[in-house]
């Protein structure tokens, strides 16, 4: 039976320090003097590196034969609302945590913010810690309102980063990001909670927010069930971004510190995706099955919009932003095309998406430090001049435009071919978008580290060892993910298999399969030794 | 005979009403509102409540209306005011609609509602001493809360006229003189 | 049976009178009274007296609120005083509520008195009285009792905005607000009337009497519908309600910053709590005829209040119309509470009073921050004096940041669990429209709160800012609200189990 | 015809559809008048108008509650005068015959 | 041996790694003999995977070595694993031996280059990519391979990466090669729901088998087709592969011509009963497009004046004929002309690298001619490439024309075969005109000795890498010959060139018998499709006929070029609309800068005005109708109490008369 999940038997409450430990950095660096700033940096390292840690901890620690929730914590809240801190990690959102957790410490190492004022460090490490904290909390919430407090807390944290230490529009940016992404969740601030009563009345014992219960319980109307779907789906939609509610990425992409850009792109998008998955899939099949044609067409036109956008862009950091609205919308094809492949693809995809993304970020940023501009055009041959620099950015961007054998590639092809039985011509489009890709990051990498350097970028120096340092890991990931990517795929498998037969079950439909045509040969063999593998794995 | 007194009664009542927004002077809108006073009080003597009818004129038209004619003199503010000019062209016509807008729906509704109205029970007595009596047993058993309040109500009178009309201090050197 | 059989002559019986049970009111009435007679007597206070005076009454009438709430507890709702007061949780978390605002806002108030020199025992005595109307508002159980104590807070109200004689806009608040009010009241006095013509009675307990019989029997009666309409503008004046709100902004702005407090607090608390005694509790057998009206008035309010709010440039008028556009939100509260049903499965109730008690001590320590930017830019308290308030003073810039997020919704500050709670309560009856309205509203509300915080935050100030100290008080006012905030929004199932005890109401 | 006029008695509803015509003619007034003495007196005219509804209806219920309520209205408005007057002083002692469309700096 | 057969790719991978790390250090010539090194350690166990097969019966002769679960999702399993059969290892054979020998040729070419050891790190990853290609078990390894070479490809193009020319044409060749990737993975795609599964194996027993509708099957190869055609450069995405020549020489004989760009030709092969299974038209589709890519890139040829461009289109026209071939059902031959092909034209791609080399990087061949004097062993080399790519017998070439010819007449009738016969003679007769214009006539060069060095150096710096840094030194302008490792592969590769026909020869009479269809003997199990399938036509009845027909049109293509360019018999006749490659570039430049970037204009300003511009709209609605209300607030008490007043009234009208009982 498909029940709340087992709990590993681990005594320490691993899930809630990964969320505790930033929340505790950020009110040391809270209470420590202006005056030393030097500190500052420190103990936000220190707090990020042990949630890093932790999260590593955690991965490692992770039973992937287990297809439920681990690691759970469940204790009372809200007793009043039925609402608990109820948290739990299964493969959808493990790696989702691992990459949070890996990408706030790179992102506070590896790049300074650009302050005048040394004191300005104080609120700039806390504001970063505090939404690491946040969205850490949304991957691991299993709680209606407690997903949502973490939902819409990274706000906060978000916004005064762009507009602390953004660029030039950051106000308008920060301003339209945080009002933007208001809009979408107040519609899910209702949903939620007419999810919750109406689940009252069908199926659930009681008020409860906890989104177990109430997934595997209740019972919507068809029409209520996609109405509240709906709900959802507006905020997951405009944080995704879905076309045609992207346009405040950009904006704030580009507006944003690099740290903040890194994280933007990396993990806070993803809480949109991850969402949809988490909760629009799993409480509502029957109306996300129902409407996946408008949201595989919207993924579609977000994927060649996006690129054919981003090829006319003439600044570096926003090309880098449409990009990734093709790229998300790659995984909203596949989380709507319902089949294991594809949405294990699709959560395979949001974490390369959150590398390679955030790799180039960072990339653009250090960049952005050396020449002072972020124009496309004023940018000319630095691989002349710094050809490692240059190797490390071709890489990423090859990463992103989905080279087989990087990461970009295994969750690429997983979601295409696991949506072509299913969305069969919106796959022969968003294939098309691969193509657009390579032209438009290709065009972009041509125009800045190809050719003659001009007198400007004569002097742009190397890739110095601390920056080398905080890419590495970055590289690493791209390139082993790509080469191997079982140790994620057997993780992500599983929940992924859960969520269908979930899905199915409740939705009450089939999803289409692949044909398989028996045939005697190695291969075959070679499929039960795969199975026996597997189960070997398993114990 | 009641019919000629709520009738005369009712004419003062609105000659008095109108006259308090149509007087330019305000010392004659003054007085036009206790001529309006004076119709309700007699209206109250023919709804045989002699002791309001009493109050309503010893302190509406005894003492509010000449604390009324008190400040416009001590105040000077007797000049007349000039009815002629509205300086916003909407407010008389908005004024009139919702004028009329309102008495007509009261005025509507009281009238489909007099099916309504609910039963009498015993007829109140109809002489004065015995209203009075009944007025203050009423009062000191079933409102005697509201009736020991009103004397709140009077220390926020009291209290806000010192406040009001007390002399300012001069601003020392701490404080800041306002605008 | 109030009304007494006349002819015969009659044993006069004097009312039992519950002293213990309005121990609260007392208190206050007699601080009140003691700093008028007192302060009277003895012309020179040492410095601070008259509010140690006044805050100290406060607190003794929360004890004393606090024992009552135990004592319901155990023996449940009652009524007092020949039924003229309820002795209920409703009226005790009020009552709570009233106290809470009012105490912050008198610690604010004596640094704002000291600063002009302006110390008197006046504003503190009014400043009580109208909190007893307000609680008096809260408990009342006859519309007559109700009127009163409208009528105690407004009059104190109307002094207190024109308390700051020598300034234009104090003066010009204080007229305002009076001629207005009083235009309001009359409204209100004549909705009593009429709904005494409808039954006969003043007191609720009576008129919920008399409705369920008439209404079963005959059905609506038009005159009762017209005075319940002339209720709800005397109550949407006070609330500040669409189009009944057009005063606020001005008389807000107008009035002394820590008077505006305890209007946006106290006033407004006090008068939605009469609102929920008028329409839930008196004539809950309307209310299919008020609960339109209620959701049209919540819409129009929350996008007035919201929108308008974005186009000012003024913080404290800003402040006065999210004040407008949280009103709106605490009517789509009460619309749910219209919806009838179970007292179990209605929040709505609930959900206002909580809504009341956290915007209270929000609201006062967002204008408590106004006063002491205010006071270092002589009064100016513009959008431009904020300007770098970070860099000046950060810790204060932090704290009405605080408020500001919470006033936006933003999860683990009050604001949020306030906002969940009415929300949830609509959603609860399936207003599903008027909840999203809302939410939109906030997020064009949340503009105007961004506004202050760019302001704050992210502009460069005028560098000859004069940077004052934080007055003690004032500081420990916006740092309890502060931490209040914070900690409802972390923890907030104490509020919400006090808030869900209101619908133990007495008639 | 005098005889008809003389034998009627007005009812109640007569009563209260004064009271609603009073009520109207001052809340017309204080929209019109900007004097603001006689826009507080125009207030008084809806006071009374209310206190003419009590006093009729008490008459009608043959029920003193409605008399009770007309004393505490009077009460108010005296308290509301004095307060009132309060503020006006307090007004017109610094800005001598300003009217109310004078009083309106605060806007927008 | 087939158990190792990983350490194909396996060793690339270290020379890879290695040069990864320590190419710098290593340096020149250390980076390039490690790479070298690691391709003779394919080339090694290739061989020996070679002998391995050989000794297994022919049923045997299929080995799967899986290293590891690559991608296994749930019915997705896919393996990193190598497929061991004749064809995979024939490939095998010829890519590494051609790769090592190209390997060698470089590191005389890139002397002097500073980024030497990258150059290295880039061949290697291009040979670990290729044999990954065609070792693959499946469709997924193989297009790691795939778009492997293909990002090998925009690498080493793009090598001498300041000149924005090659950039552009690195660039140009990544995304018109996704375009065909496009096909290749909607190919899989289609192939995994229909089988569910997108191994080889399992892809084409069920397409024996007939379990796969004929319209999937279909799809299937048309949709493989269009990888091929991206990949091997036919038309219309032919394009970048004359751009391509852009890199260094050796890439171009390598990649440009050897290996890469008959990839699309080895998986047509590999997929093949899926093209059998497939609706009729589909394999006539592929052969027209072969024929006709053949004809047009040849027509090309005729008028081209660099001395790679030349070969570039050589190269197209002959990858045509392998299409043309797999079109035809002649498998074997395709891979049979794909194997001598990569013989002669990496000689002759060498032998042009020698020639640019010696001329101190010129590439026009109007500024040659009497090099055979200076560059004997080039010169001699480059001739017996000559002659194997315009059919003359028996080198190479003339076998697995012959052959091509053959089937095409037989299976596809005379059309295709005129075509292909047109070809042949324009084949002959441009590649004559190339010797004669680099080789023999009279010397052109000698005129404008150093000003045209210098000249050269400003004007057309086509592949100048840094030339005052290899040749800069030379005092005086004199062509010579390159070093002896750079000769050595090219007498090598002539030699294959020569006698390379032998590994598939026809059935003549005066053939042994043991002799003729090795090859096709060899790849039976693979490719069932055979001389067989043929024997009834007529035309394999007149095979020997058709081969003098051959021989005759390679004879009048020589002759005619002899004629013009060395006798001047008359004048050379190169309309500028063939040296321009009939300006289908030019088109496609003109629509993507004219319409097509309308086009993208029009997305951006559509997401900026009409997408954001609603956003921000709102907002201002929000503003601007907030601004209108606010005029309400007049600050006029009087107002105030009318609207007030209007407030009271439509609240009344809606309980009077709303819901009283009115």
């Amino acid at each position: 039976m498909l029940a709340a999940g087992s709990s590993s038997d681990l005594a320490f409450p691993i899930l809630s320090m990964l969320i505790l430990l930033p929340v505790a950095g950020a009110a040391l660096i809270v209470l420590l003097s202006k005056r030393r700033p030097e500190y500052m940096k420190l103990v936000a390292a220190i707090s990020s590196v042990a949630t890093a840690a932790m999260s590593v901890w955690l991965t490692v620690e992770f039973d992937r034969a287990d297809d439920g929730f681990q690691f759970v914590s469940k204790q009372p809240w809200i007793d009043q609302w039925g609402i608990g801190w109820h948290l739990g990690v299964d493969g959808i959102s493990l790696f989702l945590v691992l990459l949070t957790g890996v990408l706030f410490p790179l992102a506070i190492l590896g790049i300074d913010p650009h302050n005048d004022d040394p004191a300005q460090d104080k609120p700039y490490f806390a504001w970063l810690l505090l939404l690491e904290a946040g969205v850490m909390g949304a991957f691991l919430s299993l709680d209606l309102f407690l997903f949502f407090v973490f939902f819409e807390i990274v706000l906060v944290p978000m916004y005064f980063l762009i507009g602390g230490w953004g660029y030039e529009r950051r106000e308008y940016a920060a301003t339209k990001f945080f009002l933007y992404t208001m809009v979408g969740s107040a519609f899910m601030f209702v949903s939620i909670m007419a999810t919750v009563f109406i689940a009252s009345r069908n199926g659930v014992n009681g008020i409860t927010f906890d989104l177990v219960e109430i997934a595997e319980n209740a019972s919507f109307a068809t029409s209520t069930g996609r109405w509240l779907f709906f709900g959802f789906a507006i905020a997951f939609a405009v944080k995704v971004p879905v076309f045609p509610l992207h346009t405040w990425l950009p904006d704030a992409h580009t507006q944003a510190p690099t740290a903040g850009s890194v994280v933007l792109a990396g993990v806070m998008l993803k809480l949109g995706t991850y969402g949809l998955l988490r909760f629009g899939l799993y409480l509502f099949p029957e109306a996300a099955h129902w409407s996946r044609s408008l949201w595989l067409t919207l993924a579609v036109i977000g994927i060649t919009y996006g690129a054919i956008a981003a090829t006319m862009q003439k600044d570096l950091k926003r090309l880098v932003a449409y990009s990734s609205v093709a790229h998300l919308g790659f995984i909203v094809l596949g989380t709507f095309a319902f089949t294991s492949e594809a949405i294990t693809g699709s959560v395979m995809q949001m974490v390369n998406h959150g590398v390679s993304t955030g790799a180039l970020f960072l990339l653009v940023g250090m960049i952005y430090e050396r020449r002072h501009t972020r124009q496309i055009s004023e940018l000319k041959g630095l691989q002349a001049v710094a050809p490692i620099f240059a190797a490390a950015f071709l890489l990423v961007t090859l990463s992103s435009i989905g080279v087989p054998g990087l990461n970009g590639f295994v969750g690429e092809f997983l979601i295409l071919i696991g949506s072509f039985g299913t969305a069969r011509w919106w796959v022969v489009i968003a294939a098309a978008g691969v193509i657009l890709a390579a032209l438009y990051l290709l065009w972009a990498y041509q125009r800045v580290f190809h050719g003659e350097p001009d007198e400007a970028n004569k002097t742009f120096p190397e890739l110095k060892l601390k920056e080398a340092l905080v890419l590495l890991p970055f590289i690493g990931v791209i390139v082993f993910t790509g080469i191997y990517p079982k140790p994620m795929l057997e993780r992500i498998e599983p929940a992924v298999d859960r969520l269908i037969a979930h899905v199915e079950d409740r939705g009450g439909f089939e999803i289409d399969r692949p044909t398989v045509i028996e045939h005697e040969s190695p291969a075959g063999e070679d499929d039960e030794a795969h199975d026996a593998e597997t189960a070997e794995a398993g114990e | 005979m009641e019919m000629i007194v709520f009738v005369l009664a009712s004419a003062m009542v609105l000659v008095g009403a109108v006259g308090v927004i149509v007087r330019r002077n305000p010392v004659h809108a003054a007085l036009s509102l206790v001529l309006t006073l004076f119709g309700v009080a007699v209206h109250f003597v023919a709804l045989e409540a002699h002791f309001l009818a009493a109050v309503q004129i010893i302190v509406y038209a005894g003492a509010i209306v000449v604390l009324f004619l008190f400040v416009i003199m001590l105040l000077g503010v007797d000049k007349a005011e000039d009815l002629s000019i509205e300086p916003f062209p909407i407010q008389r016509p908005l004024a009139g609609i919702v004028g009329l807008g309102i008495a007509g729906l009261i005025i509507a509704a009281i009238v489909r509602g007099r099916d309504a109205l609910r039963e009498a029970g015993e007829p109140l007595a109809s002489d004065g001493d015995q209203n009075v009596q009944a007025l203050a047993r009423n009062l000191f058993e079933d409102h005697v809360f509201a009736f020991e309040f009103t004397s709140v109500l009077l220390i926020v009178a009291v209290a806000g006229t010192v406040l009001l009309t007390r002399k300012v201090k001069k601003p020392t050197a701490g404080g800041k003189a306002a605008e | 049976m109030s009304h007494a059989v006349f002819g015969q002559a009659q044993e006069f019986i004097a009312p039992s009178i519950e002293w213990w049970q309005i121990s609260p009111i007392l208190a206050l009435v007699a601080g009140a009274l003691g700093l008028l007679v007192v302060g009277a007597l003895t012309p020179t206070w040492p410095r601070g007296g008259y509010a140690a005076v006044a805050v100290l009454t406060t607190i003794v009438a929360g004890v004393f609120t606090l024992f009552h709430w135990n004592d319901i507890a155990d023996n449940g709702p009652s009524t007092m005083i020949s039924r003229a007061l309820a002795f209920d949780a409703f009226t005790q978390f009020l009552t709570i509520t009233i106290l809470l605002a009012t105490l912050l806002v008198l610690l604010v108030t004596a640094d704002e008195l000291y600063r002009t020199d302006n110390d008197g025992p006046e504003i503190y005595a009014l400043m009580l009285v109208a909190a007893t109307g307000g609680i008096v508002m809260a408990a009342a159980n006859d519309l007559i009792v109700m009127f009163l104590g409208l009528e105690t807070l407004s009059l104190a109200l109307y002094v207190l905005a024109a308390s700051d004689r020598e300034r234009r806009a104090s003066q010009e608040s204080g007229i305002k607000y009076f001629v207005l009010g009083g235009f309001a009241s009359a409204f209100f006095l004549y909705g009593i009337a009429l709904v005494y013509g409808g039954f006969r009675s003043t007191n609720i307990g009576e008129i919920v009497e008399a409705a369920q019989a008439d209404v079963l029997l005959t059905g609506d009666d038009p005159m009762v519908l017209a005075g319940l309409a002339m209720l709800i503008v005397g109550l949407g004046f006070k609330v500040a309600a669409v189009p009944f709100h057009i005063w606020t902004p001005d008389v807000y702005q107008g009035s002394p910053t820590n008077v505006t407090a305890f209007m946006a607090s106290v006033g407004k608390a006090a008068a939605f709590a009469a609102m929920l005694r008028v329409l839930v509790v008196a004539l809950p057998t309307q209310r299919d005829d008020w609960r339109p009206a209620i959701w049209v008035i919540a819409v129009v309010t929350l996008v007035v209040g919201s929108a308008l709010a974005v186009v000012q440039t003024d913080v404290k008028r800003m402040l006065a119309y999210s004040s407008i556009s949280h009103a709106g939100f605490i009517l789509v509260g009460v619309e749910a509470a219209g919806h009838g049903g179970l007292a179990a499965d209605n929040d709505g109730m609930s959900s206002v009073a909580a809504y009341l008690l956290l915007y209270a001590v929000l609201t006062v320590g967002s204008f408590a921050v106004v006063t002491l930017v205010g006071r270092s830019s002589g009064g100016d308290t513009s959008l431009e004096a904020f300007s770098g308030l970070a860099k000046r003073r950060p810790a204060l810039a932090l704290g009405l940041t605080v408020f500001l997020l919470a006033q936006a919704g933003v999860p683990l500050t009050s604001g949020f669990v306030a906002k969940w709670g009415v929300i949830q309560a609509a959603v609860e009856q399936e207003s599903y429209v008027i909840a999203i309205i809302a939410m939109i509203a906030a997020v064009i509300a949340a503009y105007l709160y961004l506004r202050i915080m760019v302001s704050m935050w992210l502009r460069e100030g005028a560098a000859d800012v004069a940077v004052e100290p934080v007055p003690l008080m004032t500081g420990f006012s916006v740092a309890f609200a502060a931490v209040f905030t914070i900690a409802v929004g972390v923890w907030p199932q104490w509020v919400l189990e006090a808030a869900d005890e209101v619908i133990a109401y007495a008639r | 015809m005098t005889a008809v006029v003389l034998a009627a008695v007005p009812t109640t509803t007569y009563y209260l559809v004064l009271a609603a015509i009073l009520f109207a003619i001052g809340a017309v007034g204080v929209m019109v008048r900007r004097n603001p003495l006689v826009m507080f007196m125009c207030i008084e005219l809806m006071l009374n108008a209310v206190n003419l509804s009590f006093v009729a209806l008490a008459t009608r219920f043959a029920d003193i509650d409605g008399q009770t309520a007309v004393f505490f209205v009077m009460v108010v408005a005296a308290a509301e005068v004095v307060v009132g007057l309060g503020i006006i002083i307090s007004i017109l002692r610094r800005r001598p015959g300003v009217n109310a469309d004078d009083l309106a700096e605060l806007k927008g | 041996m087939l158990d190792v057969i990983w350490l194909i790719p396996a060793f690339p991978l270290v020379g890879f790694l290695l040069i990864l790390v320590f190419g710098r250090r290593l340096g020149e010539p250390g980076a390039g003999y490690l790479a070298a090194g690691a391709v003779l350690g394919s080339f090694v166990v290739s061989v020996g995977a070679y002998f391995d097969l050989l000794s297994r019966d022919a049923e045997e002769r299929s080995h799967i070595e899986t290293v590891f679960s690559w991608v296994p999702v749930s019915q997705l399993q896919v393996d990193m694993a190598f497929l061991a059969d004749p064809l995979s290892i024939t490939m095998c054979l010829f890519v590494t031996g051609i790769a090592f020998l190209i390997h060698l040729f470089a590191i005389g070419y890139m002397h002097g280059d500073p980024k030497f050891s990258k150059f290295f790190l880039y061949l290697n990853l291009f040979v670990l990519s290729m044999t990954l290609l065609v070792l693959g078990e499946n469709l997924l390894v193989t297009f790691l391979g795939w778009e492997g070479v293909g990002t090998c490809s925009y690498l080493l193009i793009s090598f001498w990466h300041t000149k924005d020319a090659n950039a552009s044409a690195g660039k140009k060749a990544f995304v018109t090669n996704r375009i065909g990737d496009w096909g290749f993975m909607l190919a899989m795609f289609l192939g995994f729901w229909a089988v569910g599964s997108v191994s080889y194996v399992a892809l084409n027993e069920a397409a024996e088998a007939g379990s796969l509708a004929t319209s999937t099957a279909t799809g299937i190869a048309l949709l493989l087709f269009v990888g091929a055609v991206g990949k091997s450069a036919q038309l219309p995405l032919y394009v970048w592969l004359p751009d391509a020549m852009a890199g260094p020489t050796p890439v171009s004989a390598l990649i440009h011509a050897a290996t890469m760009v008959t990839a699309g030709v080895f998986l047509m092969v590999r997929m093949n009963p899926m093209l059998t299974a497939a609706a009729d038209w589909a394999p006539t589709l592929i052969a027209w497009v072969g024929a006709i890519t053949a004809l047009f890139a040849a027509t090309i040829a005729l008028a081209q004046n660099d001395i790679k461009k030349v070969l570039a289109y050589s190269t197209v026209s002959q990858l045509g004929y392998m299409f043309l071939a797999v079109g035809s059902g002649a498998y074997v031959a395709a891979i049979f002309h794909m194997i001598t092909h990569a013989f002669f034209k990496a000689l002759m791609f060498l032998g042009s690298g020698s020639v640019i080399h010696g001329m101190h990087e010129e590439q026009d061949m109007r500024k040659m001619g009497a090099l055979r004097k200076f560059m004997p062993v080039t010169a001699a080399t480059f001739i017996i490439g000559w002659l194997a790519i315009a059919g003359v017998p028996p080198f190479a070439g003339f076998w697995s024309k012959d052959e091509i010819l053959l089937f095409t007449l037989a299976e596809r009738g005379v059309v295709l075969y005129v075509i292909g016969l047109v070809t042949a003679v324009l084949t002959a007769f441009y590649m004559t005109r190339q010797v004669l214009m680099v080789f023999f006539g009279d010397a052109k060069w000698g005129s404008h000795a150093n000003e045209a060095e210098a000249a050269q150096l400003e004007v057309t710096p086509d592949t100048a890498a840094d030339p005052p840094v290899t040749h800069g030194a030379h005092g005086e302008f004199k062509p010579h010959e390159s070093p002896p490792i750079m000769l050595v592969p090219l007498v090598v590769l002539a030699g294959l060139a020569m006698v390379g026909g032998v590994i598939q020869l026809p059935s003549f009479g005066f053939i042994p018998k043991s002799w003729q269809y090795r090859l096709e003997h060899w790849l039976e199990p693979v490719v069932e499709f055979g001389e067989a399938q043929i024997k009834d036509s007529s035309a394999y009845g007149n095979k020997e006929l058709l081969a003098l027909l051959a021989i005759a049109c390679a004879l009048a293509g020589i002759a005619a070029a002899v004629a013009i360019y060395s006798k001047k018999l008359r004048e050379p006749i190169e309309p500028e609309i063939l040296a321009e490659g009939w300006r289908y570039d030019w088109a496609i430049s003109a629509f993507m800068g004219g319409p097509g970037r309308k086009m993208f204009d029009a997305v951006a300003w559509f997401d900026k005005t009409i997408v954001d511009g609603a956003v921000n709209g709102s907002a201002r609605v929000v503003s601007g109708a907030a601004g209108q209300l606010r005029r309400g607030q007049t600050g006029n008490v009087r107002n105030y109490a009318g609207i007030l007043g209007v407030g009271v009234v439509l609240l009344l009208a809606w309980f009077v008369i709303g819901r009283g009982v009115l």
